[in-house]
C-alpha cells in the first residue's frame, strides 16, 4: 500500500485529461469531467453507473449513406476514478456477456481494454448497500485496477502497475497505517440478505406464486435496469432519413412490455409477474448458471430509485423462506 | 391523530375484507427505507395490521386499480389519489360498485430527499411546510372528493389561488423558458417511470413505443427527450389531475409537473374544468362549447 | 451569393373548406408563396397534435392548420373539438420556450380563396421572420 | 476483431408471392462475397437500412446457391421486405442459432412435421436430407395448411411426393375443390399416419395452436422428448446472445436455439 497527496494526485488527473477521457463522481451522477474541480460526491455512490461509459444509453453501431457502411471508429483511452468497489465488480460481470469467446463485442471491448478502473473504498457504506453478500465488499480492490481510500488529506492506494504507473513520482511510502479497522467497520455497518444457494433454489420456483406477490406493487418503469450497473440488454434500432441512416443500439429493459412483444403481437411476458421473474432470474439464477458469478454487485440502486419501493433485499429474503 | 387514522383503515379494511366487500385492499405498509411507505396487497383479513398511514405515503394507489379487472378492490386514498379515482371513472375504465374506498384527508405528503439532505437517518418530530413535495404545496383537494368511508375528520382546504408557480414561470422570457426546459429534459434517461406512475396513462400501447408510426426514435438526443416530454404532458391535458406522482416518481428528479400544471391551469382558465371532482362530467377535450376562446388563430 | 431563407412548412388543410380554399386561390389566380406543402386532411378535428409536434421534430420551419369556420364543419363539430386541442397545444408550446408563431390556425372557408392567399402570405412572413429554426433540431451525427 | 453486427451486401435474384393470399413473399438471395456455409434450421437476419433488422429462418439448403427466405408480413420490416424487388441490393446477417442436429439424425428414420408458413427451415432440412440421402433411413412428412393456396413450395412438394424415396402426406384443413391430398388438421393426420417412433427423430415447426394439440400425438406415437425437435420464435434484436431479450431461461434462442430439443424446454420457464 501506498500514499498519494490528494492535491497532487488532481494536479496528475488535470494533467492526464489530455491524454485520457476522465470520467468521476459529477454530483449525484457519474460523468466525463474536463477539470477535476468538477469532481463532487453527493451521495455514497453515483446514481447513474459507470456501465455508461463501456455502454452507453444510445451508441452508433454503424452509419449507412449512399450504399456504404461506416463503423465508428474508437481509440480514447479512459480513466474512470472514484468508482465503488461494488461498480468496478458490475464492469467485471459486463465483462462476462460482452467479452465472449464467440461473439467478442467490439464496441464493449475497445473501450474497455483501453479503460483504467480507478475505485475508491467506501468508509461509510449506505443503508441500501449489500455487497457483501455477493462475496465482495467495501474495500474490495479485485475487480478495479487500483483502490484507493480517503484518508483526509491524502488517499491510500494500492493497484496494479497499469494504474499505478499515472501517478508515477507520486507514491510515498505509507508508513504502516493500519485500514483492518475501518475496513471492518465498514463491513460490519452493511446487512447483508443470505444468499447462499438461491441458484440451485431458483431453478425449481419457475412457476412458484411467489412472483405474482412480490411483482405486485411493481410498476414496471424501467429505473431499477437503467440504473443497474450489471444490466445490459439493449435494442437495436434504426434512425435517419433521406438515404442516411444510423443503426444504433440503445438500452432497453425488461421489465417493459413491449421488450418481448412480437410483431405478431404474440408476447411471451405479458404479464409483469413474469418479467420480474425474468430480472430476478437473470440476475440469481441464469447468471450464475452461465457465468459462475451472481448478477447482481448489491450496489442497492434499485432499491433507493425504485418509485414504489420494490427492495430486492425483501425478495431474496422470500425466495430463501420459501 | 395518524394514529387515529391507522387505527381507523385496518378496522375498515378488516371490515370489508371479512364481510367479503371487497377481495383486496389496496394500502401502504412500511417502506425498508427511511422516510418511504410502501404498497401492499392485502387479501387476508388476518394480515390488515401490515397497514399503515404517515406522511410518506406519496404513491398515487389508483395506478393499481386496473391491475385486478375481475376483482372488487378496497383501496387507500388521499385527496388527489380519489379525483384519480373519478377521472378513471369519468373516461369509463372503472366501474364505482367494484371500489371500496377509504378516504383520508391529507396534509401533504413529505419530500424524502429533502428531509434526507436535512436530516439525514433520524426523522424528525416536527416537520414544517417546506418539507412538503411541489405536488402537494398547492394542493387544492386535500380531502378525498369520493368515499365510502372517511378516516379522519377532514382538514382545511387552501383557499389561495393555485397555480403561483405557472404564473411565475411565464414571466420568465422566451429563451429561459427553453433553456429550463432542455436543462431538466436532458437529465431524462427515458425509464418511462412517470408514465407508470401515473394512474391515467393506461394505453395498451404508448406512442413511444409503437414502431409504424414510428413517433419518436429510440434513444437520448435531446429533442427526443423533448418531444417525449411535450407529448407524455400534453397526453394529460384535461385529464390530470395533479397529484404529482409522476416527477415523485422520476429517479433522476427531473421537473415534470411544469408542464402538466400550465395545462391544467389552461384548461381552468380557458374551459372552467376541473378534472376527478364530478365523474359524470365529459373531460374538456371530450367535449366543446360554441364559444371557447379562438384569440390564438390567425 | 446568400440565398433568401426560404422556410419549410407543412399545412394540414381541411378537405372540406381550406383545402377547397386553396384550390379556389388557384384557379382564381391569387398569388400566395409557395413554402406551405399542403397535407389534405379529412377535418381539423383529425389533427392529431402530434402530427404537429412530430413535423417540428422531423425538421420543419413551421406547422399551418386551416380548417372550416365554427359552424362549417362537414362533421358538424369537427373543429369545435380542434380548436381545444389547438389551443391548449399552442399554449404549451410557447409555456415551454418554443416560438409561438411556428404553429399557428386558422379557418378559411371554401369561398375564401383571396382569404386563403392572404393567410398563407402571413403564415410563410411570420416564419420566415424567425429564421431557420434552432430548437428542437435533432443532433445526431450521421 | 470481426464485428458481427455488420451485415453483408447481397442481392435479390428473385422475388414473389408464395401464397395466393400475397401474405407470404419469398426472397431468393445472392451474396456478393460467395456462398454462406450453415446448417439446415439456421437463420439470418435481414436488413431494410432505416427500417431495422428481423430474423428469418434459412429455406434454402446449403446445396443450393442462394439463400431463400420467406417473410410474412407482420410488421414494420416484414413490410419494407415485401416491397423488395428483383435486382435490389439487401444486406443479410448470418448464418446465426444452431441448426437442426442433422449429425446425430445421421441413420435414423425422420418425420417432419409442420404447418402454415413454418415449413421455411424444414425445406432446407428435407432438401439437405435428399441430398445426403444414404446416411438417413426412411423420411415422413407431414405437412399441412389452411387451403393449398397456403402451402409453401407447393412445386417442390409435387415433386418431392413423386419420389419413392420420402414419404410426403399433405393436408389442408377442409375439403378444397380440386385438392387430393389428406383433409384434416395436422395432429389428425399425423396420427393417421402414425410412423414409427424406433429408432426416428422427429422434427416438428408451427403455429402454437398446431403445436399444443400435436403435442400429446407424438406423446401418444412414443416419441421421447430427447428426440423431438422445434424451432421457437421469439424477438430478436442482436442474435449473438448479447442484447438479453430471447433468452427462455438461461438459454438464448438466438445463439443457443432457436432448434431446442422438447425434454431441454419442458424444464424451462413458459416464455415462448
Amino acid at each position: 500500500m501506498k500514499k498519494i497527496d490528494k492535491k497532487r494526485l488532481f494536479e496528475r488527473l488535470n494533467n492526464l485529461i489530455k491524454d485520457y477521457v476522465v470520467y468521476a463522481p459529477k454530483g449525484k451522477d457519474f460523468g466525463k469531467i474536463e477539470d477535476t474541480s468538477e469532481i463532487k460526491r453527493e451521495s455514497i455512490n453515483v446514481r447513474l453507473s459507470p456501465k455508461q461509459v463501456f455502454l452507453p444509453q444510445e451508441e452508433a453501431l454503424f452509419t449507412f449513406k449512399q450504399g456504404d457502411i461506416k463503423v465508428p471508429e474508437n481509440n480514447e483511452k479512459y480513466i474512470l476514478f472514484g468508482i465503488r468497489p461494488c461498480d468496478a465488480k458490475a464492469i467485471a460481470l459486463l465483462d462476462k456477456n460482452f467479452d465472449t469467446k464467440d461473439f467478442p463485442d467490439p464496441y464493449y471491448i475497445d473501450r474497455r481494454k483501453n479503460s483504467i478502473l480507478i475505485a475508491e473504498a467506501c468508509i461509510e457504506p449506505e443503508s441500501t448497500c449489500f455487497c457483501t453478500a455477493f462475496g465482495s465488499g467495501p474495500f474490495e480492490s479485485k475487480d478495479a485496477d487500483a483502490l484507493i481510500i480517503d484518508r483526509g488529506d491524502y488517499y491510500l492506494i494500492d493497484g496494479n502497475e497499469k494504474a499505478l504507473s499515472l501517478f508515477d513520482g507520486l507514491l510515498e511510502d505509507d508508513g504502516g497505517e493500519k485500514i483492518l479497522e475501518l475496513k471492518k467497520k465498514a463491513e460490519d455497518s452493511i446487512k447483508s440478505p443470505v444468499v447462499e444457494g438461491i441458484d440451485k433454489k431458483l431453478s425449481s420456483m419457475i412457476d412458484d406464486p411467489i412472483w405474482d406477490e412480490v411483482s405486485r406493487k411493481c410498476i414496471t418503469c424501467g429505473a431499477c435496469t437503467y440504473l443497474c450497473p450489471t444490466c445490459y440488454c439493449f435494442d437495436i434500432q434504426d434512425v435517419g432519413k433521406d438515404d442516411k441512416y444510423m443503426r444504433e443500439r440503445v438500452w432497453d429493459s425488461c421489465m417493459f412490455t413491449v421488450y418481448t412483444l412480437e410483431a405478431s403481437g404474440h408476447n411471451p411476458r405479458k404479464e409483469k409477474e413474469k418479467r420480474m421473474r425474468q430480472r430476478v432470474m437473470h440476475k440469481f439464477n441464469y447468471y450464475p448458471f452461465l457465468y459462475d458469478e451472481y448478477g447482481c454487485v448489491g450496489c442497492g440502486r434499485c432499491i433507493k430509485y425504485c418509485p414504489v419501493n420494490v427492495d430486492i433485499r425483501k425478495i431474496i429474503t422470500k425466495i430463501m423462506e420459501v | 391523530m395518524a394514529d387515529k387514522i391507522v387505527e381507523n383503515i385496518r378496522k375498515e379494511a378488516k371490515r370489508i375484507l371479512e364481510e367479503k366487500i371487497v377481495d383486496i385492499v389496496i394500502g401502504f405498509e412500511k417502506g425498508t427505507l427511511p422516510y418511504t411507505a410502501s404498497p401492499v396487497f392485502i387479501e387476508n383479513p388476518d394480515d390488515v395490521d401490515k397497514l399503515i398511514w404517515n406522511r410518506y405515503c406519496h404513491n398515487n394507489l389508483a395506478v393499481y386499480l386496473r391491475n385486478f379487472p375481475d376483482k372488487k378492490i378496497g383501496i387507500i386514498v388521499k385527496g388527489c389519489d380519489s379525483r384519480s379515482i373519478v377521472a378513471l371513472m369519468a373516461e369509463k375504465q372503472l366501474t364505482r360498485e367494484n371500489i371500496y374506498i377509504i378516504g383520508v384527508p391529507c396534509e401533504g405528503m413529505l419530500d424524502k430527499n429533502k428531509l434526507l439532505e436535512e436530516f439525514g437517518d433520524n426523522p424528525p418530530i416536527e416537520v414544517k411546510e417546506e418539507f412538503l413535495y411541489p405536488s402537494c404545496q398547492y394542493c387544492e383537494h386535500k380531502n378525498p372528493v369520493i368515499y365510502d368511508f372517511l378516516t379522519g375528520e377532514p382538514v382545511q382546504e387552501k383557499e389561495e389561488e393555485p397555480y403561483p408557480d405557472v404564473v411565475e414561470f411565464e414571466k420568465k422570457t422566451l429563451d429561459e423558458r427553453w433553456k429550463y426546459f432542455q436543462e431538466e429534459a436532458s437529465k431524462c434517461i427515458r425509464c418511462y417511470a412517470c408514465r407508470q406512475a401515473c394512474p391515467m396513462c393506461y394505453c395498451e400501447e404508448c406512442f413511444v413505443d409503437t414502431n409504424s408510426p414510428k413517433w419518436l426514435d429510440p434513444g437520448i438526443d435531446l429533442p427526443d427527450l423533448q418531444v417525449w416530454h411535450i407529448i407524455r404532458a400534453y397526453h394529460q391535458a384535461g385529464r390530470c389531475v395533479d397529484c404529482g406522482a409522476c416527477e415523485r416518481a422520476c429517479p433522476m428528479d427531473i421537473k415534470i409537473l411544469w408542464l402538466t400544471r400550465k395545462l391544467n391551469k389552461d384548461v381552468r382558465d380557458l374551459f372552467e374544468f376541473e378534472i376527478g371532482i364530478d365523474p359524470e362530467k365529459v373531460p374538456p377535450l371530450g367535449t366543446f362549447s360554441l364559444y371557447d376562446k379562438e384569440e390564438f388563430l390567425i | 451569393m446568400d440565398k433568401e431563407y426560404e422556410p419549410n412548412i407543412i399545412a394540414f388543410l381541411c378537405n372540406w373548406c381550406s383545402y377547397a380554399g386553396a384550390d379556389l386561390a388557384g384557379v382564381s389566380r391569387f398569388q400566395y408563396p409557395a413554402n406551405p406543402k399542403v397535407v389534405r386532411v379529412p377535418c381539423s378535428g383529425r389533427i392529431n397534435p402530434m402530427f404537429i409536434v412530430k413535423s417540428l421534430y422531423e425538421g420543419l420551419d413551421g406547422v399551418w392548420v386551416s380548417g372550416c369556420h365554427p359552424g362549417d364543419c362537414h362533421y358538424n363539430t369537427g373543429n369545435y373539438y380542434a380548436r381545444r386541442r389547438f389551443a391548449l397545444l399552442k399554449n404549451m408550446l410557447s409555456h415551454i420556450g418554443f416560438e409561438e408563431d411556428r404553429t399557428l390556425f386558422s379557418w378559411v372557408s371554401a369561398s375564401e380563396g383571396n382569404i386563403f392567399a392572404d393567410k398563407a402570405k402571413e403564415v410563410t412572413a411570420r416564419i420566415k421572420k424567425l429564421g431557420p429554426r434552432k430548437k428542437l433540431l435533432k443532433n445526431r451525427d450521421i | 476483431m470481426n464485428n458481427p453486427y455488420i451485415p453483408m451486401s447481397g442481392k435479390i435474384k428473385k422475388a414473389w408471392f408464395e401464397s395466393t393470399d400475397r401474405s407470404l413473399r419469398t426472397l431468393d438471395i445472392v451474396l456478393d462475397n460467395g456462398k454462406m456455409d450453415f446448417i439446415p434450421g439456421q437463420f439470418c437476419e435481414i436488413s431494410i437500412m432505416g427500417k431495422g433488422e428481423s430474423p428469418f429462418g434459412i429455406a434454402s439448403a446449403p446445396s443450393e446457391d442462394f439463400l431463400r427466405f420467406t417473410v410474412n408480413k407482420t410488421g414494420y420490416v416484414t413490410a419494407a421486405i415485401h416491397w423488395l424487388e428483383e435486382e435490389t441490393p439487401v444486406w443479410i446477417r448470418g448464418p446465426l442459432g444452431n441448426g437442426y442436429p442433422v449429425e446425430k439424425f445421421e441413420g435414423k428414420n425422420i418425420v417432419i412435421v409442420s404447418g402454415g408458413f413454418a415449413f421455411t427451415t424444414l425445406r432446407s432440412l428435407l432438401i439437405y436430407l435428399l441430398d445426403h440421402r444414404d446416411k438417413y433411413k426412411d423420411i415422413t412428412v407431414v405437412y399441412g395448411a389452411r387451403e393449398p393456396g397456403l402451402l409453401l413450395y407447393r412445386e417442390e412438394l409435387q415433386e418431392w411426393a413423386k419420389r419413392d424415396d420420402v414419404n410426403i402426406h399433405l393436408a389442408v384443413d377442409a375439403e378444397f375443390e380440386g385438392w387430393q391430398g389428406h383433409v384434416g388438421f395436422v395432429p389428425t393426420i399425423l396420427e393417421k399416419v402414425s410412423p414409427s417412433s424406433e429408432d426416428a427423430y422427429l422434427v416438428m415447426c408451427g403455429p402454437p395452436a398446431m403445436i399444443k394439440f400435436t403435442l400429446p400425438v407424438i406423446k401418444k406415437l412414443n416419441f421421447p422428448s430427447e428426440k423431438v425437435y422445434t424451432s421457437l420464435e421469439r424477438r430478436m434484436k442482436c442474435g449473438i446472445g448479447k442484447c438479453g431479450r430471447c433468452n427462455i431461461g438461461p438459454y438464448y434462442v438466438c445463439k443457443d436455439g432457436p432448434v431446442f430439443s422438447l425434454d431441454v424446454l419442458e424444464k424451462l420457464p413458459k416464455e415462448y
